[in-house]
């Protein structure tokens, strides 16, 4: 290995936040022409580490280098300024303005009458058909397009500055596999021109895919930085959990099917349920204990079709039975009176209540369905609090932190401890793995098969189709805001087959 | 290295200290009560007094003021948690007092007065309430139609005039609720205090302040938990505009007259005023009711203030002004992180140090 | 990982049509606007008059440079409540001066100074001090409105002959009938007050501190991450509209001829109510300054209306209250109607 | 611009009925209501259309526009009850350009332009300072060998607020010593939180009086001295002159009212008419106010005449 010249020195970086120590004496360089992953668990200090080199945190302690020179950043624009582009974790976009304006902001072409609106536009459509989006209108308002959508819409945005350092944070985690490959592509292209790129992913395949070097972080420590190519992924899940790879052995556990007995009653039961311009009309059955995976493509309609059976949007159209017996879902609240739950693919918006903690969070659900003036008695309170936090490892194990503080992976940890507080019949879990470091996702998938070895009917929906096939006793197939399959997942059944599902009936239609 | 911790432990309950909202509202207080009894001497006197049967001194006027304060404060804190605002109490204590004051004058039962007005503010609380929750009109914009209509629906009802009932027999008790004195406290503030405890309790030991608050925090998530946020939003209008009409009430029977033009007027203001002084946000979210009936006993205390140090008239606002930005100003993380602050940027210096070295 | 190669039927295009939407409620201001015109003119004859329509402008240049001043804070979710007050401090200092003898040009600049002033201390409380534009703004008005009377109460006239009446008064008669209230007059006032549209307009379409704004109405957090200059952009905005409240008082003053400690008392919740008739939400992110000014318009015809309406005078507030509401509600069923 | 009278109106004057515009200040209560309510009925009993209209907040703004517009109405008659007595020169400007007859009531506007002037026909009203002038006079009365006292004011910079301190200003002795003056913002319930704060504040000086420039403060004032069981000892002064203020009189509460008569609703419309017929009205039509002591209060009440 020659030794280049770093562009980016961080060293010793310390951060801490009331009570807690995000980052102690971390340590980071970013070589041009280098894709660099920064490992961790959810929590380890990533995106912390991230802010501290775009100014958005201060540092305790530790020094930033930025092309051989100390720097200060008192703030992002001086990130920008030192030539630093950054797409965070959570979409920071506006979704007041249209997509262009997005891509464009604070780097609006001018002419003599101020803002050429056209040129700047022009510009916008420029930097989205890198990304493979030369079909968006930049006119359009961000708020039209997916979350999904917009993640690329603000790598395009990243893109826009004439960058030397590149920080990904998370692009992937809500992307499919076409847009991961046309990100990489995207991200190889730039590296070669000499810019140095910071990702970060929990997706191992993406990392030995795309990057040469590694920073691994535990507890907000600095564990070692290493070649990717030099090591081997037993050592790097040891270095990143601390624990031996073989502990995370379930990883592959697949789910004993559940066989439907005949003239079994499903939990519930949706028949030409939809809603005019989301969904079309469905039909669904869930039986107890079954695990159903949806899957589709980005934008296919999984996430319309769970909010539809939530309640958190009106159907206009269709009939919902709850084993067996007709009723009326339309509301959130009225789901969770009949015990049907749902978790949300947007956490940040619709699921945590930042300024609550976390143990109110939890029991929020629970407190609704009881109603307002009925409190839950402090001692049940405890015992439930008590009992996720152990049973979901959720850290840190502090259930008076305001969630807010916590790190994304544990943000998704309390939701679904929200969930199951309610002991709901149904649970609706959307994307509930996006995010999430190997360990805890392993803890997540293996909580579903217990739920669903409990009697729980499951809705699973995952841009993975790994872990759809994986968990799922059966899988419906979305299409363009409709459902084109319900495939029995038997051991024929592979990811191929669904692939082939999707693009078969484009064909036909 | 105990040692060291504990200094550490101690500086944490100091910084905690210093950077409650509350510890700068009882500084304020306190140091607002002390300009006070250095012009005046006799500031801090307390006499009984015969003639009403309760203790009389400037401080418990100033007291007397506040239960006023004190109710608009505590509903104007439940909306503002929830992200709103309600400009419309100032109106609303002039239709409560006017509707009072109107029903005595012909004639009617006192106590029948007194529900009718509360009614009467439970009602327009309540239209605000539809308005935000059910239309999902904007609340800064419909409180503000309600303020200007309020007004009007005072002058409709007394038809512009001033009514008077302290001539009317039979008032007693409405003049007892605002003047009177209970174990020689003032009765209104006694009776203010109590309801803000009650409100505080209701929403502390049931599930509801904690609601009000999710739904001022993240509305959607709110309501994708089961809450439903259009009940509580009508819920806190409707609660607000309840406890505007009670000091509405206070207001007008203080002297039992309303005056359709002053009675509640910038009242709003002070009401917001207090919430923020409190350490409310306005961005909705977490509050503090103890913070607000603080707040509210310091609105009373600056006008106190301002007649014991003989300010003019003319000069009032700029004072009030004067010391509602230096509570502000104190409450800003920026200075109560001061300390903190100066500790980062040396321990920064030495490492960078460091590093250079 | 899946490897999957089905190319994803990526036609579904985002329509260019919805973006609209944001400008329904501004269509909604001009068409009600126009709608409440004809109204007028049929039941009482004189809304068509070029005297009515004179007197509109030339009587509310001053409101419409207030709702642009108040447009820029309100779109980024904030507000100005001293925009009324400084009308008043600088009316006052203003005719004292001018009584004192200073040249009208050094007046006019030490107004516009003062209205600075109390826009750079609001942005100081602002971003400094993390004080919410409420309360900062809400404090400004009560030192401004202070200060005013600390200086006069008295009711102070311009002197005679003072270089200063011109920006008001009748103005140049553009046609003159017979009669005057057939008369299009126009004055420098209005002049100003088309000016400062089109300014509010530069510099909210065409400027990116503009666009910054819009971004921080948005979403400030974002618009922080994006590396926008957010905390430079709030003290334009608070600087802005506190200078733009000095130049209103400038043209009521000029107006009028005098002034006094109490004047603009309640402006800024008829500037509020202009921005938000005109369909900028309150909130933040949404709103052009072209609706602020014919939100201004409607907001001035309404008097007239309850006049000729002969509503009973007690009654003329809930009227007007009344008159918002209706405005407010159609706006949002209009809003709603159109995203179904 | 030639026009004048009516004949081309285009307004409600179908049955050759005069409409007069009404620049009015609204409905607040006491002398407001009553003088307002007055006008109107005077200029319906004689036959006019009168077209009312209210500001708020006080706000000369609203006035003007309200003015410009019966203006541009065409109206035969204006009658300017004005917030504000300077800043009138450019509408009666255009008034004069109209022909439109100009008649200020309750209080008279200053003017520079001398076409401005020529629009203003009559003044009516009752005068502020000589209200407070009697003021002064009674607290002179009641206390020859002095006194001090507390002045409760309206809020600062009103001109009826500056006129009446003017007055009691004129008039007042050397040795009635005010030791402070507050304003109470012409409301009841402030003037009672003030003067309970004044009170105790000045204990040790023993104040006497209290002039308090309208009778609603002067109401909030007798409260707050009764609860401090110093009724009779304070003696109370107020100007208008509403019923209450003196029921109030009678029962020992306040000292001392002095009437601003709200009621010239017949003189003014009697003014217009002859303006309207080619007469001359007289160009300052003084309104006389009474005084009233106890005995004076008692036998107003009784004969049942005060309509406020
Ligand atoms: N603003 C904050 N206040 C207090 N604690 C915080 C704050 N932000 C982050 N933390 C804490 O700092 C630690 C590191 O968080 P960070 O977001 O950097 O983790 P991460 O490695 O990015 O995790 P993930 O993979 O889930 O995104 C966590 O323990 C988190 O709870
Ligand atoms: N290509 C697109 N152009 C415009 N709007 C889209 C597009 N794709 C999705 N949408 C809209 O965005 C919203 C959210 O779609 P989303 O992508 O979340 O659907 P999904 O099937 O749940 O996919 P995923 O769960 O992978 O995000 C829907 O209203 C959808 O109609
Ligand atoms: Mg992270
Ligand atoms: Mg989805």
């Amino acid at each position: 290995m020659t030794e280049k010249q770093p562009i980016v020195v961080m060293k010793g970086i310390t951060i801490e936040f009331p009570g807690v120590k995000a980052l102690d004496g971390v340590n980071l360089r970013l070589f041009p022409g280098e894709v660099h992953a920064l490992m961790g668990e959810n929590g380890a200090g990533k995106s912390t580490m991230i802010k501290a080199l775009t100014g958005v945190y201060k540092i305790d302690a530790g020094s930033i280098t930025v092309d051989g020179k100390p720097t200060q950043l008192n703030g992002t624009l001086d990130a920008q300024n030192a030539g630093i582009a950054t797409v965070y974790q959570e979409v920071n976009l506006c979704t007041n303005l249209s997509i262009g304006e997005n891509v464009m902001l604070g780097h609006e072409k001018r002419g003599p009458l101020g803002i050429d609106w056209k040129k700047t536009h022009a510009e916008a459509r420029k930097h989205l058909a890198k990304m493979g989006l030369e079909y968006l209108d930049p006119r359009a308002p961000l708020s039209s397009i997916s979350i999904a959508m917009q993640q690329l819409v603000a790598i395009a945005r990243a893109m826009v500055i004439d960058a030397k350092v590149l920080i990904l944070d998370e692009p992937t985690s809500s992307l499919d596999a076409n847009e991961v490959e046309d990100l990489f592509e995207i991200m190889r292209k730039v590296r070669d021109s000499g810019v140095a790129i910071l990702f970060v992913s929990h997706f191992l395949d993406q990392i030995y895919e795309i990057t040469d070097r590694l920073t691994i972080l535990r507890n907000g420590q600095f564990i070692k930085e290493v070649m990717t190519k030099e090591t081997p992924r037993d050592e790097l899940i040891g270095m990143m959990i601390g624990k031996s790879a073989d502990e995370l052995s379930q990883i592959g556990a697949k789910k004993a099917r559940r066989e439907i007995k005949p003239g079994e009653k499903p939990v519930v039961s949706i028949k030409k349920l939809g809603r005019k311009g989301q969904i079309e009309p469905t039909d669904q059955d869930v039986y107890a204990g079954e695990v159903v995976g949806f899957a589709g493509l980005l934008g296919s309609g999984r996430t319309e079709l769970g909010r539809l059976m939530f309640g958190a949007d009106k159907p206009d159209n269709g009939e919902y039975y709850l084993n067996g017996k007709k009723v009326n879902i339309d509301s959130p609240y009225t789901a969770l009176k009949n015990k049907i739950a749902y978790s949300t693919e947007n956490r940040r918006d619709e699921g945590i209540i930042g300024d609550l903690t976390v143990r109110q969070n939890m029991l929020i659900a629970l407190q609704a369905t009881r109603g307002m003036f009925k409190p839950i008695p402090k001692k049940e309170a405890d015992e439930i609090v008590d009992k996720y936090m152990k049973e979901l490892n959720v850290r840190p194990p502090d259930p008076n932190k305001l969630i807010k503080n916590l790190s994304g992976g544990n943000q998704q940890k309390v939701l679904i401890a929200r969930w199951l507080a309610v002991h709901p019949e149904l649970l609706i879990l959307d994307e509930p793995t996006r995010g999430i470091d190997i360990g805890a996702k392993a803890e997540i998938q293996q909580k579903v098969l217990e739920l669903a070895a409990q009697g729980m009917g499951v809705v699973f929906i995952s841009s993975e189709l790994e872990e759809v096939v994986r968990l799922s006793d059966a899988i419906t197939v979305l299409k363009d805001h409709q459902k084109i399959a319900n495939i029995v997942n038997d051991d024929t059944v592979s990811q191929a087959t669904i692939v082939e599902t999707i693009a078969n009936s484009g064909k036909e239609a | 290295m105990a040692a060291s911790d504990k200094k550490d432990e101690k500086n944490g309950i100091v910084n905690k200290i210093l950077g409650n909202n509350l510890t700068w509202s009882v500084v304020a207080l306190i140091a607002l009560i002390i300009i006070c009894t250095i012009v005046d001497h006799s500031f801090l006197k307390l006499t009984w007094n015969t003639n009403t049967g309760g203790l009389a001194g400037p401080l418990i006027t100033m007291l007397q003021e506040s239960a006023r304060y004190l109710m608009i404060a505590t509903g104007m804190t439940l909306v503002i948690s929830t992200a709103g605002i309600d400009l419309s109490v100032g109106s609303v204590m002039a239709v409560a007092g006017a509707t009072s004051m109107q029903l005595l004058v012909g004639g009617a039962n006192v106590w029948v007065a007194i529900l009718v007005a509360l009614l009467v503010g439970l009602i327009i609380g309540s239209i605000n309430g539809l308005l935000v929750s059910v239309l999902g009109l904007q609340p800064f914009i419909t409180t503000l139609i309600m303020m200007l209509a309020g007004r009007g629906v005072a002058k409709v009802i007394t038809s512009g005039e001033n009514t008077d009932a302290s001539q009317i027999a039979g008032g007693e008790p409405l003049r007892w609720m605002a003047n009177g004195f209970i174990l020689g406290i003032p009765a209104n503030f006694v009776i203010a205090l109590v309801i803000v405890l009650i409100v505080g309790a209701v929403a502390r030991k049931t599930a509801m302040g904690m609601m009000i608050e999710s739904v001022g925090i993240n509305q959607e998530a709110s309501r994708m938990t089961g809450i439903k946020p259009r009940k509580i939003l009508f819920l806190v209008y409707a609660i607000s505009g309840l406890l505007a009409s009670i000091a509405g009430l206070f207001a007008t029977a203080s002297v039992m007259r309303v005056d359709v033009v002053k009675t509640g007027q910038d009242l709003e203001m002070y009401a917001i005023l207090a919430v923020v002084i409190g350490g409310t946000s306005l961005l909705g979210g977490k509050f503090s009711l103890a913070g607000s009936a603080l707040g509210a006993v310091i609105i009373a205390m600056i006008r106190k203030t301002i007649i014991t140090l003989g300010i003019d008239s003319a000069a009032t606002p700029a004072f009030f002004a004067a010391v509602v930005i230096i509570i502000c100003v104190m409450q800003a993380p920026k200075i109560h992180n001061l300390s903190a602050e100066m500790k980062r940027k040396r321990a920064l210096k030495a490492s960078q140090k460091a590093v250079a070295a | 990982m899946t490897t999957a190669t089905v190319n994803a039927p990526k036609t579904k295009k985002a329509k260019g049509g919805k973006f609209d939407a944001q400008m329904i409620p501004t269509i909604a201001a001009v068409v009600i606007f126009i709608l409440m015109l004809i109204m007028g003119q049929v039941l009482f004859g004189t809304y068509f008059r070029l005297g009515f329509i004179s007197s509109l402008f030339i009587d509310h240049a001053y409101l419409i440079i207030l709702a642009v001043a108040m447009t820029l804070p309100i779109l980024t979710g904030g507000i100005d409540l001293s925009v009324g007050a400084i009308v008043a401090i600088t009316a006052v200092v203003g005719m004292k001066m001018l009584n004192g003898g200073t040249p009208a040009p050094l007046v006019l600049v030490v107004m516009l100074l003062i209205g600075a002033a109390f826009g750079l201390l609001a942005g100081v409380l602002i971003e400094e001090f993390n004080m919410q534009p409420f309360i900062a703004t809400l404090s400004t008005m009560f030192l401004a409105r202070g200060i005013a009377s600390i200086i006069s109460t008295d009711s102070l006239t311009m002197p005679a002959n003072n270089n200063y009446s011109w920006i008001g008064g009748e103005g140049w008669k553009i046609i003159d009938n017979p009669k005057i209230s057939n008369d299009l007059s126009i004055n420098l006032g209005v002049i100003i007050a088309v000016a400062v549209v089109i300014f509010g307009y530069i510099l909210l379409h065409h400027t990116r501190t503009g666009r910054t704004i819009y971004a921080i109405g948005g979403s400030r957090s974002s618009a922080e991450l994006m590396g926008l200059p957010v905390k430079r952009t709030q003290y334009v905005i608070y600087l802005t509209s506190a200078t733009l409240a000095a130049l209103a008082s400038i043209v009521y003053t000029a107006n009028i001829g005098s002034a006094k400690n109490t004047v603009g008392v309640g402006w800024e919740l008829d500037a509020v109510a202009s921005v938000v008739i005109g369909g900028t939400i309150i909130t933040g992110g949404f709103g052009y300054v072209l609706g602020s000014v014919l939100g201004a318009l409607v907001r001035s015809i309404l008097e007239p209306l309850t006049t000729d309406f002969g509503v009973p005078a007690e009654a003329v507030q809930i009227v007007v209250g009344i008159m918002i509401l209706v405005f407010v509600v159609l706006q949002r069923a209009v809003t709603a109607l159109q995203k179904e | 611009a030639c026009g004048g009278s009516s004949s081309s109106s285009s307004d409600s004057s179908s049955d050759g009925q005069k409409t007069v515009g009404f620049v009015a200040v609204g409905p607040e209560g006491g002398f407001r209501t009553a003088n307002e309510n007055d006008i109107k009925k005077a200029f319906k009993d004689a036959g006019f259309n009168l077209v009312y209209s209210p500001t708020q907040n006080n706000d000369q703004q609203k006035q003007i526009q309200a003015f410009n517009k019966f203006v541009n109405d065409e109206v035969d008659a204006i009658i300017l009850s004005s917030t504000e007595d300077s800043g009138w020169d450019d509408s009666l400007k255009k008034a004069a350009e109209a022909e439109i007859p100009v008649f200020t009531v309750d209080r008279n506007v200053e003017v520079k332009d001398a076409e401005a002037k020529k629009a203003i026909v009559s003044h009516i009203g009752p005068s502020n300072e000589w209200a407070g002038e009697q003021a002064a006079e009674r607290i002179a009365k009641d206390f020859p060998n002095g006194a001090n006292g507390f002045i409760l004011e309206g809020p600062a910079g009103l001109s009826v607020v500056k006129d009446r301190g003017t007055g009691w200003n004129n008039k007042v002795a050397s040795n009635i010593k005010v030791l402070e003056s507050q304003s109470a913002n012409w409301s009841t319930d402030e003037a009672k939180t003030v003067t309970a704060g004044l009170l105790d504040k000045y204990k040790s000086q023993n104040p006497q009086f209290i002039f308090a420039q309208n009778d609603e403060m002067g109401i909030g004032a007798a409260q707050a001295v009764d609860a401090a069981g110093l009724k009779g000892k304070v003696k109370i002064v107020t100007i208008d002159g509403t019923k209450a203020a003196l029921q109030a009189v009678v029962d020992g509460d306040l000292d001392y009212v002095i009437e601003y008569n709200p009621i010239f609703g017949k003189e003014t419309a009697q003014a217009v008419k002859d303006k309207l017929d080619g007469k001359t009205p007289e160009a300052d039509i003084q309104i006389d106010s009474k005084t009233f002591d106890k005995a004076a209060a008692k036998s107003a009440l009784d004969s049942g005449e005060r309509a406020y």
